[in-house]
């Protein structure tokens, strides 16, 4: 499927994350493209590759997809998609994987915590869950995002906003602080264990480094949240993202069909969650 | 090397009346040879695609085999003289490096005019140009074809 | 045979014994052979395919050719390989459609096997067996002087009824023969069976076992390469010219890099963790998922790994 | 009992009794040998932790894996060692192509010669393991009969026996390759890469094969698509075997792991005969303190250089 780039981005200082706005190119894809929150789709560059690529938009931005993008200098995909421009096409096919199960959510409490990168799916929720027409579905909601420092952060602007909201908590941490920085320091897991948001009825959302995933669920534990109500998305090399080319495998599932979003008490014990 | 990532950037065809000859070129003689040659109009035939590289010594055996697979008819490696290298030594090793892969494909059966190696300094204009006939003439001998070139062949379905 | 489709049969290949080729009027069948080296997956499932071009600006399929192809004289383990294959690729979430149009067009017949066709053989182990009708049409046996042949699917019946001229009842000293055959070869190969081994095994999370069963391999990829089921793959995109086409390539499990992200991020950066995937999904996911052992006792791997690793022992370590 | 089977396994015991030596009194960490394999007349290289799975170890005419390719991977530093972090004490037990292997990956900082105890075995030849169906369980390889030095120099711990004498190296058969025509030459080799599926055997169990990241594994720029594109795996086998130019000892490890049979020899072969001719070093034998393509002479040969000059 071709999509054009609308608009670029640039999401930090670093000038390694971009984030991708694409128009559909022919209507019919439009139509036939519904994703929820959560899913992630192959972006490919032709005569390049394909790479799996988690959905920043939500699903009710209606008419555009986004993509929100970090160069790697190994990664070839995704150099190449830095290097286009706005106007130039690119393919996506999907939506992939299974979602955030925000309909059972219904009525619940939810606590989302990310960690820098890999903000995007949650990106996506919150449009989703702040949307008019969503929000009153919910009950409280929790964000707690980190970044490594302040220029890694993502989607700035609307952090700003969400900070100003009344119906939402945002928490905003960064692992090193600067002088320009005026928020809060530190890492997400000790963050969470301050802030501890009542796992009462609730369930949390969360996604981040493997490294912020291993530490982050023994306090998610402590504060009451069962493993079958952490829900967490996990991200591995892909190739068909059909559940056939066994690059994604974690145990017996595959990232890519069973996946990225799983329960933590299905993935707890398999060596290779990679936390 | 990005232009390594797209293939066939060369022509594939083997009855082909013009070669096509890369040219690894050192920036501190050969190069400076070859804008010499340029610059007092000595006349040279035009098939050469001219690669600048730092040093002889910089040559990869790969780059070689790679323009190769990628349709070149012929490879040729230019540097400094012995003795005269920007970087000392970088030729001295390369010349041991290129003995041996000039051996080596010739043993595969990769015929000898197709890869050559020479000397050229930035005073040598008169000198490059006489190389650039020479291996152009050498290769349009040829009378066998291009051994290797990216083939749209898949092998090995059959054991 | 031969002349309303491409034939493939053992035929005679100095270096490696038998290899899977063209039958023709003029090769000469080779029924008495081992197995052939390579997996007779390659002709479903090719190493190397070009799946799309890229030109101008859109993307075409490959358009999907199916020669019709009789596979005739495989052994029967890896006739299974192939049922399991389809499971894969045919199975009801994706149905992959270059799988499919080969397999269509091909019909198997298996060969029954006379005696193991080498002292790694253990598909009596894994479900399998010399004369293991699963993924064939139809089965062939060599009884010396005369070929018996079975159907076993609708498509294999039909194959054989067109070919009725060439064919005769089989007498029942025929059929109790093949009977024979099969006991006998049952006899030389291994009694332990391994189809329980999804449910015992036992030490699979602990990375120690791995580590020593792992110590000597060397990351290479003869054995899935060579495996009858290993289906692992990669797409590659290449430009040509102006425009670009995508390849699909059988890709290993046993490569480092074979799940290395572009972060640098390797899940599986140890070879204990990349030969954990890949018995384990033999013996465990593949099970779970497919219901399926996804080890046919070919002995392809234990024969040809570098390093003389047995799969057998692997497991039996596992499970201990 | 066969005379030569009695010699095997006085020598057998006599590796087994140096290499509990080695552990009681704590010298090594782990020792690599051999230890019987699952298939009849085999053995699989092993890695011996105690003075236990010493007694596990074996020595006899299958012993053909050149247990030096494990070295690098068990000299590598880890990224962020631990405290107390220390590089292990291997032994190795080597015939004369291990210990010729060894001595390069020393030299190319790959191995840590004081951590090193080279046990050197005396070699008759080795069998490679039987693979190909069409072949008879074979007899002593070609490397074997080729070798011009079965024991290992500057051994730790010499194991006595018989050894093979040394072969002539005279390059027989890759000097009459070479008188074949260009165009036979080019079928033969482009015939023997066709067999290759590009399994990486060639270069995995080859011990100078230590790049942490192969060119062919390379995506920026991609030198040889890793699938079965004939053109690619000309470019892989070049490459790879051109990158053992003046290293390569001959000792067939990759030509006993292909799954193929890929004669690789009759091409490595040829550039460790122009290192010998051309600069006069034959890796791990001679002395040279660096590789040969990584020096220079000031009177190396110019001959192969073009001269537009010259009529």
């Amino acid at each position: 499927m071709p999509m054009r780039i609308e608009q670029i981005r640039l999401e930090n200082d670093a000038k390694d994350l971009k984030t991708f706005r694409l128009s559909f190119c022919n209507k019919d894809d439009e139509n036939g493209f519904n994703y929820k929150c959560g899913q992630f789709a192959m972006v490919s560059v032709p005569g390049i590759g394909e790479s799996p690529i988690g959905i920043a938009s939500s699903p009710l931005d209606k008419g555009i997809l986004e993509f929100t993008v970090k160069r790697y200098p190994t990664g070839v995909v995704t150099t190449a998609l830095h290097d286009l421009s706005e106007g130039d096409t690119i393919g996506v096919r999907g939506p992939m994987g299974n979602s955030f199960p925000l309909e059972d959510l219904m009525g619940k409490n939810l606590v989302i915590v990310g960690g820098g990168f890999a903000f995007t799916t949650l990106r996506s929720t919150i449009r989703y869950l702040l949307s008019d027409s969503q929000r009153k579905n919910y009950g409280a909601v929790t964000v707690i995002y980190g970044a490594r420092s302040a220029g890694e952060l993502l989607y700035k602007n609307e952090l700003a906003q969400w900070q100003e909201r009344s119906d939402l908590t945002t928490i905003v941490t960064v692992d090193k602080g600067s002088d320009s920085w005026q928020g809060r320091v530190g890492l997400v897991p000790n963050v969470l264990k301050e802030s501890a948001p009542s796992a009462l009825d609730a369930y949390c959302i969360v996604c981040g480094p493997p490294i912020m995933l291993k530490f982050t669920m023994p306090p998610l534990l402590e504060l009451g949240f069962t493993p079958d109500k952490i829900l967490t998305s996990l991200e591995r090399k892909m190739t068909c993202g059909m559940g056939k080319c066994g690059r994604c495998n974690v145990g017996k599932y595959y990232v890519c069909k069973d996946g990225p979003v799983f329960s933590y008490d299905k993935i707890k014990d398999i060596p290779e969650n990679g936390f | 090397m990005a232009s390594l990532q797209g293939r066939r950037i060369l022509s594939k065809s083997n009855t082909l009346k013009e070669p096509t000859i890369v040219a690894f070129l050192c920036n501190w003689c050969s190069y400076a040879g070859a804008d010499l040659a340029g610059v007092s109009r000595l006349q040279y035939p035009a098939n050469v695609r001219v690669i600048r590289v730092p040093c002889s010594g910089r040559v990869d055996p790969l780059y070689i085999v790679k323009a190769l697979q990628e349709g070149a008819d012929g490879v040729l490696v230019s540097g400094c003289h012995p003795g005269d290298c920007h970087y000392i030594s970088g030729n001295l090793v390369a010349r041991r490096k290129f003995a041996m892969l000039k051996s080596f494909l010739e043993y595969l059966g990769i015929e000898p005019q197709r890869v050559q190696f020479s000397w050229v300094s930035a005073s040598e204009g008169g000198r490059f140009a006489a190389l650039i006939q020479k291996v152009v003439s050498d290769i349009k001998n040829l009378k066998t074809p291009k051994k290797f070139v990216a083939t749209e062949r898949l092998c090995n379905a059959d054991y | 045979m031969a002349k309303d489709a491409e034939a493939l049969g053992p035929i005679a290949d100095g270096e490696h014994g038998a290899v899977l080729g063209p039958l023709s009027d003029t090769t000469a069948l080779m029924l008495d052979y081992g197995n052939f080296k390579l997996p007779p997956k390659r002709r479903l499932f090719p190493q190397c395919e070009v799946i799309s071009t890229y030109a101008d600006g859109c993307v075409s399929e490959t358009k999907q050719r199916s020669v019709k192809t009789v596979l005739f004289g495989i052994r029967p383990c890896d006739a299974q390989a192939i049922a399991h294959l389809d499971k894969v690729f045919l199975g009801d979430d994706a149905i992959d459609p270059y799988y499919k149009s080969r397999r269509d067009a091909t019909l198997v017949i298996s060969l029954a096997c006379r005696r193991p066709a080498s002292t790694e053989c253990f598909c009596s182990s894994t479900g399998a067996g010399p004369a293991s009708k699963a993924g064939a049409d139809a089965m062939a046996w060599n009884l010396g002087t005369s070929l018996l042949f079975e159907s076993i699917t609708v498509k294999g019946e039909a194959f054989l009824k067109k070919h009725a001229a060439l064919l005769r009842e089989a007498t029942p000293e025929e059929l109790q023969a093949s009977k024979k055959q099969e006991s006998a070869t049952l006899k030389e190969l291994p009694t332990k069976s391994l189809a329980d081994v999804p449910k015992l095994l036992k030490n699979q999370n602990d990375p120690a076992i791995w580590e020593e069963v792992s110590s000597t391999c060397l990351s290479c990829g003869a054995c899935t390469y060579l495996c009858p089921t290993c289906h692992c793959f990669d797409f590659y995109d290449e430009k040509q010219g102006d425009g670009a086409r995508k390849l699909r390539l059988h890709d290993a499990c046993m490569f480092e890099s074979f799940a290395l992200e572009a972060s640098g991020h390797n899940p599986r950066a140890r070879a204990s963790q990349r030969m954990r995937q890949r018995v384990m999904h033999k013996f465990s996911y593949a099970p779970e998922n497919y219901n399926e052992l996804f080890c046919v006792g070919c002995g392809r791997c234990i024969i040809h790994c570098p390093s003389s690793i047995d799969i057998r022992e692997t497991v039996s370590k596992v499970i201990l | 009992m066969q005379p030569k089977d009695y010699a095997m396994q006085t020598i057998e015991t006599k590796m087994r009794e140096a290499i509990k030596d080695l552990f009681i009194h704590g010298k090594v960490d782990v020792v690599i040998g051999f230890q019987k394999g699952s298939r009849p007349q085999s053995a699989r290289p092993f890695f011996a932790r105690s003075a236990d799975d010493a007694g596990k170890m074996i020595w006899n005419d299958h012993c053909s894996s050149n247990v030096a390719v494990f070295l690098p991977k068990l000299f590598e530093k880890p990224q962020r060692p631990k405290e107390g972090f220390k590089l292990p004490r291997v032994g190795v037990v080597t015939k004369g192509c291990d210990g010729r292997s060894i001595a390069g990956l020393v030299k190319e900082k790959q191995a840590l010669r004081e951590n090193l105890i080279i046990i050197g075995m005396p070699c008759g030849g080795m069998k490679p393991p039987s693979k190909h169906n069409g072949k008879k369980a074979a007899d002593v390889g070609r490397a074997c009969v080729e070798c011009v030095n079965s024991t290992t120099s500057g051994a730790d711990i010499v194991i006595s026996g018989e050894s093979k004498k040394p072969a002539k190296g005279d390059y027989a058969r890759i000097k009459k390759f070479e008188s074949l025509p260009a165009n036979k030459r080019w079928e033969r080799f482009v015939a023997e890469i066709s067999k290759c599926i590009r399994c990486n055997a060639c270069r995995q169990a080859c011990p100078n094969c230590y790049c942490k990241v192969c060119f062919a594994d390379q995506k920026k720029p991609s030198w040889a698509v890793p699938g079965a594109v004939l053109s690619d795996t000309i470019v892989f086998h070049i490459g790879r075997m051109f990158h053992q130019a003046g290293r390569c000892v001959e000792c067939d490890a990759c030509v006993n792991a292909c799954p193929m049979g890929i004669d690789l020899r009759l091409f490595t072969q040829k550039l460790a005969m122009d290192a010998k001719e051309l600069f006069g070093c034959v890796p791990g034998v001679t002395s040279e303190e660096v590789p040969p393509l990584q020096t220079f002479k000031q009177d190396d040969s110019e001959c192969f250089i073009t001269d537009p000059e010259e009529k």
